[in-house]
């Protein structure tokens, strides 16, 4: 179905898309009856949480949709082809469609680590566009794919055509997949959450990349994600979904001054802003006797867990006789302290170090060397089984409470395990102390038999909480414990976190590679460096008076909600990762800081 | 108890659970899970209920003794055909004895040999599974020692040798049965237990306090139950074979004790001129095998997870 | 002309001194010559010159005798009486263990053999020896050649063991068909021998290849792969009937399938019960529902073939329910399980013969168990009940009962049969008398004891089938030993079409 | 790659070791293998007599380090029954064997994968439901039945084939078909899973994206990644089949095969072949699996890298 079009028709053209799954007489309506327009050179967002249909739209413009159990229920998708004729894609035959994908159209994925294939050379995953399309001979495909290598500025060009994907790292795998759609020099590029999946400095240089390729060939872009500071950094117009609908769509700009429909002011409220302040610390209100015995130890009142020179390293071992041939150096003398009532944020890229402090404070892997005074008490010497009834006062929440949460087990049985490890409950007292506990995350008491799958991510979150808090801990080490929600989700649960802090006083040792997060819930802050501190203070002075070079660095590239503030930034920032891998007989210098300001303490340079 | 929110058991209060109500909900369960079947799976289920059946009544249905031999009808034909015997519904075998009652019984013998055998398997192979994925270090490494050997060595010899050694009684025949599977229970078990000790729900439990035991036997086994039934129903259907093809080679059950898998394994040499003393264990043979694959593979299917979804 | 055999058996060696079997004793008589030869072609015992032309008796205790000229071996070597005194006293002076085990119970009363000159040879025995011409007519006693022999490993002037054992795998004799090729277990091929010196063999080439299975060997007949089988089971004749262009040949073979009793077995002890289980075997419904009724049901433990000692009259083996049940009653037996041991598949109808006699127990009120397994369990003092088969290895009594159940035979030298002095008498007078009467009242009596204290029942003689194309003429013959595949000239032929 | 091996050699010689000492106790406490090949009518001093001569005398420790010593000098002694090498025994089974083990692979590759796939690709329509119906049956049907079976109709009433002997191709039709049917149809299910498993990897919807044909997207993409799992099942595949799966096939087709020979021996008490059948067997199997483990690494770049480095 060929139409003739001219320049002011769009480029692309959705008109009343309707998508639904599931058997016929009870289908499932993803996206329902969506419209937009997306002209040349222009950049256009979808936005929403997760679940709203933003994937199923992108599939549905490449007619991928059908694959994955989907189905277009009525609906055009008008695409100008090069020669100006208009296809209507909804209509268009899967021979047509191939002519289009990959040509004309192309999509990046969110998953970078699965969506390239693992036994093919990258070199022969970006040729095969080339031949197919284009009709290259092979050599002159991999001359072409060397050159597309280096437009995405990945080192190496040559000797990355013959590397296989799991021998990149994943901003280097994310490059691979938009050189692999920039192939055909494509007039539409889908790109659904290019970058959510990686590091925000590594983000920062996908989303300049994808903005400088776009200027210079002057492609369409549809740009899905669920981070309005990306949005705000590289959208011309954004259109926001949710349940399947489009709620609102406006030019960027205008979209953040007058969020229009009622659940895009929602959204924009719920996004973590960097630079909205730290929370105030207020030591714990503590009974008497606590304070006594306090005294009585004569402790600073309120520290519970001091860390000093905590040093933790991976051994990594190589053939028959397990040589020693390297190791990560995964935590490089930290020291710390952790008052009761208080947060320390841990903040850093990927790979810097931060579960494994938190797993080498809950002695969850074994430190080499330091000291884990929890109460005064050394950790450090304890064995595994000594160190169990201590695990009373030392909890744990994961990223993912899905995989943290036994699938087998019912809510009340997850919910008081720590409680039963450590005290002997009868079935009723253990029922009762399960409904407290749903009760203190807000969770209804009818869910105390359910399983976990039948439960929202944020439910799952309110579960592992509600779990850690059984045992009455002290210390909570929260590793990355509301990465994996949606932006409001998110919200509700930082705020239940922080009043059950207020009511008793638990400590976090709270993990995120999320500055805008660590800002919210810290009061105080560690910036961790391939397994250093390299800046430990107050949230507030850290984060606005950063004197470490790499704080200033993540600081940069934190994209900001806030279009009017979109910043030119120098091209393409560091996307290698550094790697904490050392040779055996590294030695390590120790860290030594500088005291910039009343407990505000910078790793000397 | 919560409020009644839908019509399952579970969430009507206890009081109300009287036996006799019980029984009065039970065939509304029925009836919601055989609604929600498709018809291949129906079929299956009935055949499988009517294998089980066959075998359990076996001594109130079979028309005979299944041993009773009577000399001087021998080999006669099934009911329809020229020469039949009256009563012999399925014909009489080389001994006069009825092969229908035989199957029955056979099928009785067959199916309590491969279950027995094939929990037996599942015992040892899940176990040692469970101790080379869960201790790892030596264990597995003698574990994994072990599953090398009994790959390398032919299986028909071990059975051999165990009967020659022990006789060719059932408990031994079903142990040797028992045993020519166990590395496949110890290898896929061992390889479930090593990716859930990377489940973060095993790491939450460590930081809870758990001890290895309560890890291993509130977190583990009842993750590892799912492939077990799977491979449970899969070995099941090859331990039916494999006494087949023992019986063939005269490792079988002593007579005149029958088994599908002797009555086929005899019966073979009179494929010629007798073919129903074959047919009918065979055909029960097919049968078993058959069903148990199917529902094997259904609770494959429906449990992974990917699978059910698309 | 070539003709293929499919066989249901296939020795592991060939070396008619060593081998006793039913297995190897279908092929010797193609490929090797005793010295005195019988007329095959009927049940009665008439010799013939063999390797020998004529013999005479010099002395009661030595046989002369004159050996034919121009024999050559199959390796071109001529046959001298040294190849003879050696095939001879390989037996009879045996060094090599497996001839001493086996040499003893047929040959025990031959002490040498001797050159007189390069024709002429005796045979010296112990005692008077009444059965001269039978047992020089034994398979053990078939010609090889020396020379050959000892050159086959090590020093070519020394017997030794592996000589023999590396004979068994290639061997040479002086009969109508040379052993081409022999793979054990496998297959044999033979070729004609072309300066044999009788009629030359009608086939330039027999192959007989092993193939076990029942439903494959008539298959192949039928396919027309193989010309002639061997071992089909009374069960499947209809099957070759039905199709014309096959045909049977079938008949009673001189060989017994028998049960043994382990008389000094606890349970088995008492005469009584080993009455009762053999009354209560009825084994005319055995023959007539496993062999079409074409077995021969004997009263006694005789064959045709022993001519003058022929007695179908004893009346040691009957079938009586009643008597059964009164002897079971007054035995010893109380309720133990009866152990019947049987091999799996050598004997025809051997495991259904089992299970129906198991059956016929059972309804006399005893308790039976079948252990089936290869294992030879005759020494085995747990053995309680066992089939096995006593075949005629030559046309006497003593060639076929005798030379198991003799005083300090195989059967009371495994221990499950005891004999005592008087019983050592009788077997005396049975076996050297000179006259027949003598042997003959002697058997009886031996049978009388078999019959008071049984060590064993006697089934049948089984009825044997041979399933071959339309055009060839086989049949087995009933002068020879039982199962020889009997290919010489006049023996077999082929119709052309 | 050496330290890999030198591992992979030392493993395999404390596996071969611990199986020659079991197989040996094994055999031994099954029995005299006097009872089975020369047992009948011996009284005990005869017995005695052939126990030594075949060197069966002595106590089983004393028996097993005879056995280890003639190992060592490259003997593995003589049939009890043929009193022949075993290993000129071995070597006349030895490539009837290779002939019907190679051809089962290979009908089971050639049939089962493209089947495999189909069943995948057409899993909701009659196709896949016909396939996968054909693959229960084969799995189900023991193979001794369809063998007689094959063999009744194709030579015993149609005459098409040859049904002993193994001369000719077509003599290899049905033990060949016999012997694979049952791993075709495990192949087949197999194949399909693994298939389906790949054909939900987000990767194939890249591929997908980029306008790959159907064609390419399925045996390219998906096939290559399928096909590591399917070596792997292969892989233990063909050393079951070495190992044992073939006996019940060579009886009915009177093939001469290592199966036949082993368990006769095993039957019939033959120690030296035994032991040396079960030594080479399992050898065989461990270099089946040597050579599927480096298949799997030149198929998966993940494990090739991973051990190399
Ligand atoms: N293959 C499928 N089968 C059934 N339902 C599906 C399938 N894929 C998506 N859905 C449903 O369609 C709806 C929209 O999903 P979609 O993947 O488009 O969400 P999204 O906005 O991309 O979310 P996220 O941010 O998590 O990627 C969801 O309710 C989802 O459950
Ligand atoms: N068990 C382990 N064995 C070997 N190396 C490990 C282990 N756990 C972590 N590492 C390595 O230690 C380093 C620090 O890892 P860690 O998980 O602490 O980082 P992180 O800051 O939490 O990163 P992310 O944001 O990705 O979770 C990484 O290089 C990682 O690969
Ligand atoms: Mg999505
Ligand atoms: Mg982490």
């Amino acid at each position: 179905m060929t139409m003739t079009g001219n320049a002011r028709t769009p480029l692309l053209s959705v008109e009343n898309l309707s998508v639904s799954f599931g058997p016929g007489h009870t289908p499932l309506a993803a996206v329902q009856d969506l419209s937009f327009d997306l002209f040349a050179g222009e950049t256009l967002a979808i936005v929403g949480e997760s679940g709203s249909g933003k994937s199923v739209t992108a599939l549905s413009i490449l007619r991928l949709i059908e694959r994955e159990g989907g189905r277009l229920d009525k609906g055009r998708i008008a695409f100008r082809l090069d020669d100006d004729s208009v296809v209507d894609l909804a209509a268009s035959s899967e021979a047509q469609l191939q002519r289009i994908r990959g040509n004309s159209i192309s999509m990046i994925f969110q998953e970078p680590m699965t969506s390239l294939n693992p036994v093919l050379r990258i070199g022969d995953q970006i040729c095969e566009t080339l031949i197919h399309h284009k009709q290259l001979s092979p050599s002159q495909a991999l001359r072409e794919a060397r050159d597309l290598l280096d437009r995405v500025r990945l080192s190496d060009p040559g000797r990355r055509l013959s590397q296989y994907p799991h021998e990149l790292s994943g901003g280097m795998r994310q490059r691979v997949m938009i050189a692999m759609t920039l192939a055909c020099s494509p007039r539409l590029l889908i790109a659904d959450e290019p970058t959510t999946a990686l590091d925000v400095t590594i983000q920062a240089g996908i989303l300049d990349l994808i903005r400088e390729l776009q200027q210079s060939s002057g492609t369409a872009v549809v740009f899905i994600t669920h981070d309005m500071g990306v949005v705000a950094e590289i959208a011309d117009r954004v259109v926001v979904m949710r349940q399947g609908r489009m709620i609102e769509t406006a030019d960027t700009g205008m979209l953040f001054r007058q969020p229009r429909a009622d659940y895009t002011r929602q959204l924009l409220n719920a996004v973590p802003k960097l630079g909205s302040g730290a929370p105030v610390y207020a030591a714990p209100r503590s009974t008497a006797g606590e304070e006594a015995r306090r005294r009585e130890e004569g402790r600073a009142a309120e520290t519970v867990l001091e860390v000093n020179n905590l040093v933790t390293r991976f051994p990594i071992h190589k053939g028959m006789l397990k040589r020693l041939v390297a190791r990560v150096h995964a935590v490089e003398d930290v020291s710390f302290t952790l008052r009761a009532g208080e947060t320390l944020g841990l903040v850093g890229e990927s790979g810097s170090g931060k579960s494994t402090i938190g797993r080498s404070v809950l002695k969850l892997v074994e430190p080499e060397s330091g000291r884990i005074l929890f109460a005064g008490k050394d950790l450090m010497p304890l064995s595994r089984r000594h160190m169990r009834p201590m695990r009373r006062d030392l909890q744990m929440i994961f990223q993912d409470p899905y995989a943290s949460l036994n699938p087998r087990m019912s809510v009340a049985e997850l919910v008081t395990e720590p409680l039963i490890i450590h005290t002997a409950l009868n079935a009723r007292e253990r029922r009762d102390m399960a409904v407290e506990l749903l009760a203190r995350v807000r969770l209804p008491a009818a869910s105390i038999d359910r399983f976990p799958h039948q439960f929202s991510g944020g439910q799952r979150q309110r579960i592992c909480i509600a779990r850690a808090l059984s045992s009455k801990p002290r210390i909570i080490v929260a590793d990355e414990a509301v990465s994996a929600l949606d932006v409001s989700v998110q919200a509700e649960v930082i705020d239940l976190m922080q009043e059950l802090q207020r009511e008793d006083g638990i400590a976090y040792l709270f993990i995120s590679h999320d500055i805008a997060v660590i800002e919210k819930m810290s009061h105080r802050v560690a910036v961790l460096d391939q397994g250093r501190i390299v800046e430990i203070g107050a949230t507030d002075d850290v984060l606005q008076r950063p004197r470490h070079d790499y704080t200033r660095q993540l600081l940069d590239a934190v994209p900001v909600a806030d279009p009017s503030r979109r910043r030119e930034r120098a091209s393409a920032a560091q996307i290698e990762r550094k790697t904490p891998i050392r040779p055996v007989d590294y030695r390590p210098v120790a860290s030594e800081y500088l005291s910039v300001g009343a407990d505000h303490l910078v790793l000397a340079q | 108890m919560a409020k009644m929110s839908d019509t399952t058991i579970d969430s009507l209060p206890e009081t109300s659970r009287s036996p006799l109500f019980a029984r009065l909900r039970w065939p509304a369960t029925v009836r919601r899970v055989w609604s929600g079947l498709d018809w291949p799976m129906r079929l299956v289920l009935v055949l499988g209920a009517l294998l089980v059946f066959a075998a359990l009544a076996a001594p109130l249905i079979s028309p005979f003794e299944p041993n009773a031999q009577s000399l001087l009808s021998r080999l006669k034909p099934p009911v329809g055909f020229a020469g039949a015997k009256v009563g012999h519904i399925f014909g009489t075998d080389e001994l006069g004895r009825d092969v229908l009652s035989r199957c029955l019984y056979g099928l009785q013998m067959t199916l309590s040999i491969a279950l027995s055998g094939a929990i037996i398997g599942m015992l040892i192979g899940g176990t040692l599974g469970l101790l080379a994925g869960a201790a790892g270090g030596r264990a597995d490494a003698l574990v994994m020692a072990l599953v090398d050997i009994q790959i390398a060595v032919p299986f028909t010899l071990v059975a051999l040798l165990a009967v020659a050694v022990f006789g060719s009684d059932m408990q031994v025949l079903i142990v040797v049965l028992g045993i020519a599977y166990w590395e496949q229970y110890a290898r896929i078990i061992r390889g479930e237990v090593l990716k859930l000790r990377e489940m973060p729900f095993i790491e939450a439990s460590r930081a809870a306090g758990a001890s290895p035991l309560r890890i291993a036997f509130r977190h583990i086994v009842p993750n590892v139950v799912s492939p077990l039934v799977v491979m449970f129903t899969l070995n099941f259907s090859n331990i039916v074979l494999l006494e087949s093809s023992l019986s063939f080679l005269g490792l079988g059950l002593r007579p005149p004790t029958a088994t599908l898998g002797s009555m086929v394994g005899i019966g073979r040499d009179y494929m010629h001129t007798a073919p129903w003393i074959v047919a009918a264990p065979a055909l029960l043979i097919l049968l078993i095998t058959f069903v148990v694959q199917m529902l094997g593979d259904r609770l494959r299917d429906r449990m992974d997870v990917r699978l059910r979804d698309r | 002309a070539e003709l293929k055999v499919g066989s249901a058996n296939m020795p592991p060696y060939l070396d008619p001194g060593r081998d006793h079997s039913n297995v190897g004793s279908q092929f010797y008589y193609n490929s090797f010559d005793v010295l005195i030869d019988k007329d095959s072609e009927t049940a009665e015992t008439t010799f013939r010159p063999g390797l020998a032309t004529e013999w005479k008796l010099v002395e009661p205790t030595v046989m002369e005798l004159k050996l034919r000229e121009g024999v050559v071996f199959q390796n071109g070597d001529p046959m001298t009486a040294d190849d003879v005194i050696f095939s001879l006293n390989r037996m009879l002076k045996p060094t090599f263990k497996p001839y001493i085990v086996r040499a003893k119970d047929r040959l025990g009363n031959f002490d040498r053999a001797e050159k007189v000159d390069d024709h002429t040879i005796r045979i010296v025995a112990k005692r008077p020896e009444p059965l001269w011409e039978t047992l020089i007519n034994m398979q053990q006693l078939m010609v090889i050649p020396e020379k050959y022999t000892k050159a086959l490993t090590g020093d070519p002037n020394v017997a030794e063991d592996a000589d023999f054992e590396a004979f068994s795998l290639a061997p040479v004799g002086t009969g109508p068909y040379k052993i081409a090729q022999f793979v054990p277990g496998e297959k044999l091929v033979w070729e004609r021998h072309d300066a044999f010196w009788g009629d030359k063999a009608p086939f330039d080439k027999v192959t007989v290849s092993y193939v076990p299975e029942m439903a494959s060997r008539i298959t192949a007949l039928k396919n027309k792969e193989v010309d002639l089988i061997t071992n089909v089971p009374p069960d499947q004749l209809s099957t070759i009937e039905a199709d014309s262009n096959l045909k049977v040949a079938s008949d009673v073979t001189p060989l017994f399938h028998i049960l043994i009793f382990n008389t000094q077995n606890e349970v088995m002890k008492d005469p009584k019960f080993r009455q009762a289980i053999s009354y209560a075997v009825d084994r005319e419904t055995l023959n007539e529902a496993l062999w079409l009724g074409k077995a021969v049901v004997p009263s006694t433990h005789t064959y045709k073939q022993f001519g003058e000692l022929y007695m179908p009259e004893l009346k040691t083996f009957e079938y009586d329910l009643e008597k059964a049940k009164k002897l079971l009653a007054e035995s010893s037996y109380k309720g133990e399980e009866i152990r019947m041991d049987t091999s799996a598949v050598y004997y025809t109808n051997g495991l259904l013969a089992m299970q129906a006699i198991a059956e016929m127990w059972n309804a006399i009120g005893i308790k039976t168990s079948i252990n089936v397994d290869d294992k030879w369990t005759g020494g085995d003092p747990t053995m309680m009940v066992r089939n096995w088969s006593n075949p005629m290895y030559f046309a006497d009594p003593f060639g076929s009962f005798g030379v198991m159940w003799a005083p300090e035979g195989p059967s009371e030298g495994e221990g499950r049969f005891k004999t005592d002095e008087a019983y050592a008498k009788t077997w005396e007078k049975f076996r050297f008398s000179e006259k027949v009467e003598d042997r003959k009242a002697a058997y009886a009596e031996l049978m009388d004891r078999i019959k008071q204290d049984p060590p064993m029942l006697v089934l049948y003689q089984p009825y044997e089938s041979w399933a071959m194309q339309k055009g060839i003429q086989w049949a087995p013959k009933p002068g020879h030993i039982p199962y020889v595949l009997d290919f010489r000239a006049g023996s077999i032929s082929v119709a052309s079409n | 790659m050496f330290e890999f091996v030198i591992s992979r050699v030392l493993r395999t010689c404390l596996t071969v070791a611990v199986i020659v000492t079991a197989v040996f106790f094994a055999t031994r406490l099954s029995g005299n293998a006097i009872d089975f090949l020369a047992g009948e009518g011996l009284g005990a001093k005869d017995r005695q007599l052939l126990v030594e001569y075949y060197g069966l005398d002595g106590s089983y420790g004393e028996q097993f380090v005879r056995y280890i010593a003639s190992l060592m000098d490259g003997n593995f002694g003589l049939s009890l029954i043929e009193r022949r090498p075993v290993a000129v025994i071995f070597a006349e089974r030895v490539w009837p064997s290779l002939q019907l083990l190679i051809g089962a692979v290979l009908l089971t590759l050639v049939v089962s994968v493209p089947a495999g796939i189909a069943a995948a690709i057409y899993r909701n329509s009659w196709i896949g439901n016909a396939i996968m119906g054909g693959a229960f049956f084969g799995y189900a049907i023991p193979n001794f039945v369809l063998a007689i079976l094959l063999l009744l109709i194709f030579s015993f009433w149609l005459g098409w084939l040859p049904s002993t002997g193994n001369s000719t191709w077509l003599h290899f039709v049905m033990p060949v078909t016999a012997l694979s049917t049952f791993y075709i149809a495990g192949m087949t299910r197999f194949t399909r899973n693994a298939m389906l498993d790949v054909l939900s990897q987000e990767y194939l919807r890249t591929a997908r994206a980029k306008g790959l044909p159907e064609r390419v997207v399925i045996f390219k993409h998906a096939l290559r990644n399928a096909n590591i799992t399917i070596l792997s099942v292969l892989g233990l595949q063909i050393a079951g089949l070495a190992a044992a799966g073939s006996v019940v096939i060579e009886t009915v087709f009177s093939w001469r095969g290592i199966g036949e020979l082993l368990v006769s021996a095993a039957i019939r008490r033959d120690y030296p072949v035994l032991q040396f059948g079960v030594l080479a067997v399992a050898l065989a199997v461990i270099v089946i699996n040597l050579l599927v483990d480096l298949a799997y690494g030149l198929a998966d770049p993940r494990v090739r890298l991973g051990r190399n480095a």
